[in-house]
């Protein structure tokens, strides 16, 4: 049996694995999308599940080295910051009328 | 076992990164570049994460938390400007 | 060389400079202050100094002929051989009375010859500043002082000769004078330098003593030439004769003072002064012979054929000097007997004429011999003293002129060591006494006689009584000295000449009479030869219709000056022409070039340590930076995309920074990085957003070549290094970061305290450029671009404002762990104005102005203070600027609190980079606000 | 008397929360500093702050948190599956949601959920015409999507917030 | 690694340099940032590139990388981040007042000199 | 504890920055305030200049941490002097900038403060690194400086100045670092004592780097072919800029002249006589290039710019020609260079002011209302900076001239030296004749006349000239102490490290990425 440590170290592993694979697709996604707004999509997945698992193996990590929590206060930020880039993004590429597969709305930006 | 894990997620930030960069050289247009910019600097707080484990020092989680708070002021400004050719009035 | 003159006496009273002194300090002062009260207390005021210094010389005259030459001295700059030490010898005390005498005479001539518009005060200053500078000439015993007075009468002459500004021609001609005369006067200085080192001493007794060290020195030709060169310009020899005509443009008491008595005389003198050191050789007496013999014959002729009355005077000027020059030259007793008798006799008669010619200017409104003529009738007295003063230069018996220019003669003739030139003196000579006889009797004929004049528009008539009065007193000088020279000149001539010969003279005679001689003969060949020359030039040639080509000397120079100046600011232009792009080429290049040099010589070599693999990470790094870097080249016309990509590298350099051990660096990389970004976008707003296409590529190889070259000398340099074993004195830092730091984090207790003094100079250099960042904004107010979009994110202003709070949360975190771990003052300071101006961007920056309160600079200026502060607070423990304190008080419930002094300096780096950070962003941000407000932040 | 020295008393605990969190001390002086900074730091940013709305039910956010973790989770997975396989057959969409929320932050907080979980991502909050333009990555049945978004997260915060 | 550092700092100075020689005010901004990157790098690498050796003094631990470098480095971002600001604010002031973003205050005139 | 080496630094830090928080609002303070403190620092180099003469090193650890590791100051004879020379040429600036032009900007008082910290700073310091802080100090205030009253003039001046000197100081920073990283300190004593014990292997890297630096320093000296950037921005910055600008040059040289006597000097070690082959032959272009600038100017400004120039090769060259007697005439021609040349740059705005739209173009202008008195500073100032007897400028080329009598191109030097006071002296007569001699028929128009208080800085200034020449005796044995101090780098170095082994650099451990 896996004692406490070794479990410890496994998921540390596992969210290591996690993390990056969704920080790859997150990547791929940003080459792969044909147009500007379906790229806008990519970096959710690194920010959410990316980060989100880098920091929560340092976290397990950090189990055996004293317990520290801060890595949740970046989460916070990203959580908060991440939308706000994401949607003046999107207003700019509105304004700019940038090719997008979806139909673009009539009026683009005009709101507040 | 964690240190195959570390490496691997090296490469996969690496590539990441490379990723974004043929994103940011290729654009076509601004908003790209700045999207790739932003997922840059994501990647980055993932790999300085990954290097303070790697490390196991705590010294990396402050640029961690710096890129989180500086890169979407970064993203900000370029979006700002991109939208309205000022980024402050 | 048998015998030297008497040992000179020496002592220290105060004559000799205060001779000089007189006219230098009381002349010029006195002399505006004078002139407030009418031109006649100027005049007197000038004259009585004159008179007094005239005075001091005579007192110092008896002893001086008595053979007891004068030396006085005081040390000014020993070290370089520069000494007050005067001399009055006899040849400076015969100067010394010419200067002074004719002086006397000019100051008197010139109170009537000067029209009421021209400043009396300002005309009589600078002719005493230039007789002081004459004076000291004279008086120097050493070689520096001489070359100091040297140019003050080169510079003197230049404020003379330009004393009519408002006339081109007498500018011309002052700058003309000022470059021949002072260039001459640098050579001299050159050769007196050369041969003080051989000397080893600058006084004159020194130089004297020396003279067979320094005929036998190598570099003695080099400092004849250079001495000579003084002396043929100020002396006006050919080649470098030109400037003087021109000068004539100056009123005429200066030429008469300086073009004919004095100034011009400086550069004879100083070859009398200088005979017994350089003198003597077949170098020396060759080259002064024949420029002297050309200048006297060349100038003889061009004089014939001047239509106007100075101009007349100036070659004949010029003529007479090649004479004394020519007299110089030669290694005979009795010819610088003649050469000092004829100084004397030039002075008079020609200071009589030019002032004679100043008479008719002044009377007839112009001095051109082609419309003047049959003055007789109107003006006999001026007449009379014109005659005579001109008999006696053209040589005829009973005048002074006479005597000198006999022994000249006789002279010429005893040139037998000098080949060729010994047998074409002889003959030059007369001839030049043929064109010297010709120009007097033109000038007397052709002014005086010779019908009506033509065209005046006024009637002449007899000037002032007491504008003759210097004539007279001149004329009568030449009669006299002419019919009793014995009784006159003979005893100044004797100690003069004894001076310049350098030993004492053998026993000569001067007389009128010396029987029928072949002196005489070619006296009379000179009179009669030169009668016939005018008559045939006037009834055959029609001298007055002649245009005789301009001498193209002047021309010349005028030319060759302004081509110079033309062509220095042309090559200036060409050279610094403006191009940035070429300085920064310029700049690289020689860096790169020095960098390079220093392998060139020692070779280039790797270090032995044997380098590290290189990490999957560090490659992908590697790549990423690359590729950005290389994006930016290829796509920096797109700006936009630019910046993006520069901040890619920075990024890179701040993973490699955090790989390597520099979390410090990373984090400050970092927030520098995204801060600099958004200040490019904002400056960018302002600016063109796309770089212009592509032209030709005319600099594009030779930038890329620069740019590959410094390229490879950095990574070469880094290359070498780090293959290289390190050592540094890092190790105390390491050792006392905790015992005397109080922080275990290396860097910043570096920062704050090792060398803190650093830091201080770093926030200032950030302060001062915010504060330049808000001196540029003043005032530049652009509207809105064309097409932005306008309002706010909700989301943006919603999340700016709940990240303040913890913004500043993390700020103090990281300023209040920086001492023990990566962080500090700076980067929360950035952090902190990273959160307001985020502020800025939702919600505008009139809103956030208002909200922040406190103004930029002078945030900025509390953060300087405050670290100065906590820097000069250790002064009161006695203990340097800077000086940390730490401690560990135990607090009741808390424990060990640790506190550093640091902290407080710090706290002022935090707010300079807050204050700094924002007045940039905002400043830049500003300038399209729609809100035009001034207001600092 | 607490109004006056805490006026945002939540953001005080998150704060002294935050500081513990930073420095990972719990020794008197951090806890100490931490109120400190708990108190002080939102009186310094007093000008900058607004009122946030009150948080009616607590628990009613606690069940919006686990349901959006598990959402990003879920779908992240999903969206990953997109952007891996071929991307020719997406279909992208610009969706009209209409907005129920009127107060700014919790219409804030609505988009941020959005954009946070995958596939769907907030471009335009318009507040005139009280609507959210969300741009979603594949998206078949636009209405049915809209209703679920605005069912699954808009009527929660309806719940804690009330406006 | 030490190639790669000592490489990728060519590039980048060589790339700094190149844009630092255009004829527009903001390239040269450009240029010179890359070269401070370059230079602050360089500076670094002085005390030689260690991994994992942070200068935070700690128990135990005898092994630290040169501080001293990176304080140096510290200073030489804070100069050039104010520099930096210094001349963009001088670019755009520039530019507002001659209409001209050419580092020459003026369009070139005449036949089309390079514009770069 | 003697705190006099860091007052002509912290004074004006300190007073900088007490200006900025008052800045802009009450300018009658801020120009009181300005002026105090730099008396106040002009005493306290007064004071240090005083000390210096008993011929000790005065070595200031900041921070109290012994060299090499903490930072020292080291006030000698020459940056005591140099201190002295920076506070009268400021004292004389800021008079005459307040009769008004500081109000032409904000700040202005604040700046110049700094700017005054900077320099001193640049001359006292010991160590390198430091040297290049307060290089940036003195640069960044410069920038502002040069921009105070803007205008496009100055603004194209000011992207090239600054273009150019920043990217010197990334050459800077290569440089420093680069012989960090080979000899392992920073402290310029200490690198003198490590540089001499260079191995053979390292070499080429400590030249590379001594050479880089010497480079970065012949910028801001301004030589050929470094120095373009100089007329145009000293002839377009504001006069008191212009004036205290005269001073700036001589930071260049003074750099060039501290690391090469001793980093440098002497005959052993890495760095032994790096400077003598190039710079000699740049130095003599630089003064042939600054007078036949001088001789075209088409502004008065630009020809004392170009003079500036020309005095810095004149310094150079008597420095590359080396020699204890060439560099005390050398010190001496510094002195008199920088006031003579901050003299000119305030006369020519009095020249320019009653010029009217001509300003100090040479050409003709409406006549002035007071050429005499304008004639009389002119005539006194140009003969001066040619080099005219008596002047100081003569007096420093006697010195020089003699100085390196010895040296194998002396016939080189002293050519260019003489050739270029002929050129000088043209130069100058032209632009007098023009400015001062030659008047168009203008219409009357409103001049005022130059006032008492702005006579001052420039009398003061052209006396202090005059004080050169008169005692030029004890000047020029102070000079040739001076002299004597720098060329015994082992004194200073023994004052500053001591010869303590304890101090030298050790290995750090190395220890590979795991
Ligand atoms: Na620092
Ligand atoms: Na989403």
């Amino acid at each position: 049996m896996m004692n406490t440590a070794t479990a410890l170290e496994w998921l540390v592993a596992l969210m290591l694995l996690v993390g990056s694979f969704f920080t790859l697709v997150g990547a791929i996604g940003l080459v792969r999308l044909p147009d500007f707004f379906m790229r806008l999509h990519a970096p959710t997945k690194a920010t959410t599940l990316g980060v989100g698992g880098m920091l929560l193996a340092s976290i397990a990590y950090s189990v055996n080295h004293g317990v520290s929590l801060h890595e949740l206060l970046i989460t916070l930020f990203l959580f908060v910051t991440a939308p706000v880039s994401a949607s003046l993004l999107a207003k700019a590429a509105l304004r700019l009328r940038l090719k997008s597969r979806a139909p673009l709305p009539e009026d683009p930006a005009s709101g507040h | 076992m964690l240190n195959l894990a570390i490496n691997i997620a090296f490469c996969a930030i690496g590539l990441a990164m490379l990723l974004c960069l043929v994103r940011l050289v290729r654009g076509p247009d601004a908003a790209d570049r700045i999207l790739a910019l932003d997922t840059l600097y994501i990647n980055a707080i993932a790999l300085l994460i990954v290097l303070g484990i790697r490390m196991a020092s705590a010294v990396y989680f402050e640029a961690a938390l710096l890129i989180a708070l500086m890169g979407f002021v970064a993203t900000v400004a370029l979006a700002r400007y991109l939208e309205r050719g000022n980024i402050m009035e | 060389m048998d015998t030297a003159p008497q040992a000179p006496q020496k002592n220290n009273a105060m004559t000799l400079p205060i001779i000089i002194l007189l006219p230098l300090l009381a002349g010029t002062l006195l002399a505006p202050l004078a002139a407030r009260f009418g031109r006649n207390s100027a005049a007197w005021t000038v004259a009585a100094i004159t008179a007094a210094s005239l005075g001091l010389v005579l007192s110092e005259a008896s002893g001086v002929i008595a053979g007891q030459a004068l030396i006085t001295s005081w040390e000014w700059l020993p070290a370089i051989g520069l000494n007050l030490s005067f001399r009055l010898d006899g040849l400076g005390l015969m100067f010394a009375l010419l200067i002074l005498g004719i002086g006397l005479l000019i100051i008197l001539y010139a109170r009537y010859y000067l029209s009421p518009e021209d400043s009396v005060g300002k005309f009589y200053a600078l002719l005493m500043l230039f007789m002081a500078a004459m004076l000291g000439i004279v008086l120097s015993e050493n070689l520096l002082l001489l070359v100091i007075f040297w140019e003050l009468t080169s510079i003197s002459s230049f404020l003379l000769i330009g004393y009519w500004s408002h006339s081109a021609e007498a500018r011309r001609g002052a700058r003309m004078a000022l470059a021949v005369t002072g260039g001459g006067g640098l050579a001299m200085f050159a050769g007196f330098l050369l041969i003080g080192s051989i000397a080893g001493s600058f006084e004159l007794s020194a130089v004297l003593a020396a003279r067979d060290t320094i005929h036998d020195h190598p570099l003695y030709v080099l400092a004849l030439g250079l001495v000579l060169l003084g002396v043929f310009t100020k002396s006006a020899q050919f080649p470098f004769h030109f400037w003087l005509p021109e000068a004539m443009a100056a009123p005429t008491p200066v030429s008469a003072y300086l073009h004919s008595a004095t100034m011009v005389k400086a550069g004879v003198f100083l070859l009398a002064r200088m005979y017994p050191v350089l003198g003597g050789s077949i170098e020396f007496e060759v080259v002064v012979t024949s420029v002297g013999l050309i200048t006297m014959v060349f100038a003889a002729y061009t004089a014939v054929f001047k239509h106007d009355l100075k101009g007349l005077l100036a070659y004949s000027t010029i003529s007479h000097l090649g004479l004394i020059t020519f007299l110089l030259g030669l290694d005979s007793p009795l010819s610088a007997v003649a050469a000092v008798f004829h100084i004397i006799n030039h002075a008079t008669f020609k200071a009589s004429l030019f002032m004679a010619a100043g008479i008719i200017d002044h009377e007839c409104g112009t001095r051109d011999m082609r419309r003047l003529a049959g003055l007789w009738k109107y003006m006999p007295h001026t007449a009379t003293l014109a005659m005579v003063a001109a008999a006696a230069m053209a040589g005829v018996p009973l005048f002074n002129g006479f005597l000198s220019k006999e022994m000249f003669f006789a002279e010429a003739l005893e040139l037998h060591d000098l080949g060729l030139l010994g047998q074409i003196a002889p003959v030059a000579v007369t001839l030049g006494g043929v064109f010297s006889v010709a120009y007097s009797l033109r000038f007397i004929h052709d002014v005086f006689f010779n019908g009506e004049p033509r065209g005046l528009d006024r009637k002449p008539h007899e000037p002032p009584r007491y504008m003759k009065v210097p004539v007279e007193i001149l004329v009568v000088i030449c009669v006299a000295v002419g019919m009793l020279p014995g009784l006159t000149v003979a005893p100044l001539l004797a100690v003069a000449a004894r001076d310049v010969f350098g030993a004492e003279l053998p026993a000569y005679d001067i007389a009128i009479w010396h029987g029928l001689t072949m002196p005489l003969l070619m006296s009379v060949i000179a009179i009669v030869g030169g009668s016939v020359m005018y008559w045939l030039l006037q009834h055959q040639y029609r001298l007055h219709m002649s245009t005789p080509a301009r001498w193209t000397a002047p021309r010349l120079f005028h030319r060759g000056y302004d081509g110079a100046v033309r062509l220095a600011g042309q090559f200036t232009g060409l050279l610094i022409n403006g191009s940035l792009q070429r300085y920064l080429a310029l700049l690289v290049a020689t860096v790169a070039l020095l960098g390079l040099s220093a392998f060139l010589q020692h070779g280039y070599s790797a270090g032995d340590l044997a380098p590290t693999a290189p990490e999957p990470l560090a490659v992908v790094v590697w790549l990423v930076a690359l590729a950005a870097a290389f994006a930016t080249v290829a796509l920096h016309r797109r700006r936009f995309a630019a910046v993006v990509l520069v901040g890619v590298v920075g990024l890179a350099a701040c993973l490699t920074f955090a790989y390597f051990s520099a979390p410090d660096l990373a984090l400050t990389q970092l927030s520098v990085e995204v801060v600099t970004t958004a200040l490019m976008l904002v400056a960018l707003s302002l600016l063109p957003q796309e770089g212009p296409a592509k032209s030709l590529p005319t600099h594009q190889t030779r930038d890329a070549l620069l740019a590959i070259g410094a390229g490879a000398g950095v990574a070469g340099l880094t290359w070498a290094v780090l293959t290289r074993p390190h050592e540094s004195i890092s190790w105390y830092f390491l050792g006392e970061s905790i015992p005397g730091g109080g922080g275990s984090n290396v860097v910043n207790v570096i920062l704050v305290d090792f060398r803190g003094f650093d830091t201080f100079g770093e926030i200032i250099v950030l302060g001062i450029a915010a504060v330049g960042v808000l001196l540029l904004m003043d005032g530049l107010r652009l509207p809105p671009a064309a097409g932005a979009g306008r309002g706010n994110s909700l989301l943006l202003s919603v999340a700016a404002r709940a990240l303040l709070p913890f913004a500043l949360l993390v700020s103090v975190f990281i300023f209040l762990r920086g001492h023990n771990l990566p962080g500090g003052g700076f980067i929360a300071g950035l952090v902190t104005a990273v959160a307001l101006v985020i502020q800025c961007m939702a919600d505008g920056m009139d809103a956030t102005r208002r909200r922040i309160g406190i103004g930029g600079a002078g945030l900025i200026g509390a953060g300087i203070l405050i670290a100065g502060l906590t820097g000069a607070a250790s002064w009161l423990f006695g203990a340097p600027f800077l000086t940390s304190a730490h401690g560990y008080p135990e607090l009741p419930l808390i424990g060990k609190l640790p506190l550093a002094s640091a902290v407080a300096f710090d706290l002022g780096v935090y707010l300079t980079v807050v204050g700094a950070t924002l007045v940039i962003l905002t400043r830049i941000g500003g300038v399209r606000s729609t809100t035009a407000a001034g207001g600092q932040v | 008397m607490i109004r006056r020295w805490l006026p945002y008393p939540l953001l005080s605990a998150a704060l002294f929360a935050g500081w513990l969190m930073l420095t990972g001390d719990l020794s008197a002086g951090h806890l100490l500093l931490a109120a400190v900074l708990g108190a002080a730091i939102p009186r310094i940013s007093a000008p900058f702050l607004e009122h946030l709305p009150r948080v009616r039910s607590p628990s009613a956010a606690l069940r919006l948190l686990l349901r959006v973790t598990w959402d990003i989770v879920i779908a992240n997975v999903a969206v990953s599956r997109l952007v891996l396989g071929p991307t020719g057959r997406l279909a992208p969409v610009f969706l009209h949601v209409p907005l129920a929320l009127s107060n700014p932050q919790s219409t804030a907080l609505f988009a941020s959920i959005i954009t946070m979980t995958p596939g769907t991502v907030s471009a335009v909050i318009d507040t005139e015409n009280r609507e959210l333009l969300v741009h979603a990555l594949d998206c078949r049945d636009p209405d049915a999507l809209i209703a679920e978004i605005k069912e699954r997260y808009e009527k929660p915060l309806l719940e804690i917030f009330g406006c | 690694m030490e190639f790669l550092f000592a490489s990728a700092l060519g590039v980048v100075t060589a790339c700094g340099v190149y844009l630092l020689l255009r004829g527009r005010t903001f390239s040269v901004v450009l240029g010179l940032s890359l070269l401070s990157y370059a230079v602050n790098l360089f500076i670094f690498s002085m005390g030689r590139v260690t991994a994992g050796a942070p200068p935070v003094v700690a128990e135990g631990v005898a092994a630290y990388t040169d501080p001293l470098p990176q304080a140096l480095v510290l200073t030489a971002i804070v100069i050039g981040f104010g520099m930096t600001a210094f001349f963009l604010g001088l670019a755009v002031r520039a530019h507002g007042e001659s209409g001209s973003d050419h580092v020459d205050g003026s369009e070139p005139a005449g036949p089309p000199e390079d514009p770069r | 504890m003697n705190h006099l080496a860091v007052l002509p630094v912290a004074i004006p830090a300190l007073a900088g920055a007490l200006l900025l928080i008052c800045g802009g609002s009450r300018p009658l303070l801020e120009r009181v305030l300005g002026i105090a403190t730099t008396v106040l620092g002009a005493a306290a180099a007064a004071a240090l200049a005083a000390d210096s003469l008993s011929g000790a090193y005065r070595v200031y650890a900041l921070g109290d941490w012994m060299a090499p590791f903490g930072i020292v100051l080291v006030a000698d004879r020459l940056s005591a002097l140099l201190v002295l020379l920076t506070s009268v040429i400021a004292l004389a600036a800021l008079a005459y900038a307040a009769n008004g032009w500081d109000r032409r900007g904000r700040h202005f008082h604040a700046l110049f403060q700094f700017q005054l910290m900077g320099i001193n700073g640049a001359f006292l310091t010991g160590d390198l690194f430091n040297l290049f802080v307060f290089f940036e100090v003195l640069l960044i205030a410069s920038y502002c400086l040069l921009l105070h009253g803007l205008g496009q003039q100055r603004l194209k001046a000011a992207v090239h100045y600054v273009a150019v000197n920043l990217t010197g100081s990334g050459v800077f920073l290569i440089a420093v670092s680069l012989l960090y990283g080979v000899t392992g300190t920073l402290n310029m004593a200490h690198l003198a004592e490590r540089i001499a014990q260079t191995p053979e292997a390292d070499i080429a890297l400590v030249r590379a780097a001594c050479l880089m630096l010497l480079g970065v320093f012949a910028v801001k000296a301004a030589l050929f072919p470094l120095y373009f950037w100089l007329p145009a921005t000293y002839a377009s910055a504001s006069p008191p800029v212009a004036a205290l600008f005269a001073i700036m040059t001589k930071v260049g040289v003074y750099s060039i002249l501290r690391v090469s006597t001793l980093m440098f000097g002497g005959d052993s070690g890495a760095a032994a006589s790096l400077t003598s082959p190039w710079l000699l032959p740049l130095a003599l272009l630089t003064l042939a290039l600054g007078v036949i600038g001088a001789l075209g100017a088409k502004r008065l400004g630009e020809l004392v710019a170009h003079l500036t120039v020309a005095s810095v090769g004149t310094l150079l060259a008597t420095l590359a020609a080396g020699g204890s007697a060439g560099l005390a005439g050398a010190l001496y021609y510094l002195v008199h260079s920088t006031l003579i040349i901050a003299a000119l740059f305030l006369l020519s705005d009095l020249i320019a002011r009653q010029r009217g739209s001509a300003a100090d173009s040479l050409v003709a202008a409406g006549p002035p209302r007071q050429p005499v008195l304008l004639g009389i500073a002119f005539l006194l100032a140009a003969a001066t900076v040619a080099g005219a007897p008596p002047s100081a400028g003569f007096l420093g080329k006697v010195m020089i001239l003699q100085g390196i009598a010895d040296h194998p191109a002396a016939a080189w030097i002293w050519g260019t030296v003489l050739a270029s006071s002929l050129a000088a002296l043209v130069a100058c007569s032209r632009a007098g004749s023009v400015l001062l001699w030659k008047f168009t028929a203008e219409p009357a128009r409103e001049i005022t006349a130059v006032r008492g208080s702005e006579w001052l800085p420039l009398c003061s200034l052209m006396a202090a000239s005059l004080l050169l020449v008169g005692f030029a005796g004890p000047l020029h044995r102070h000079a040739e102490a001076t002299a004597a101090q720098l060329l015994a780098p082992s004194q200073y170095v023994q004052a500053v490290v001591g010869n303590s082994t304890e101090r030298a650099p050790q290995p750090l451990g190395r220890e590979l990425p795991r």
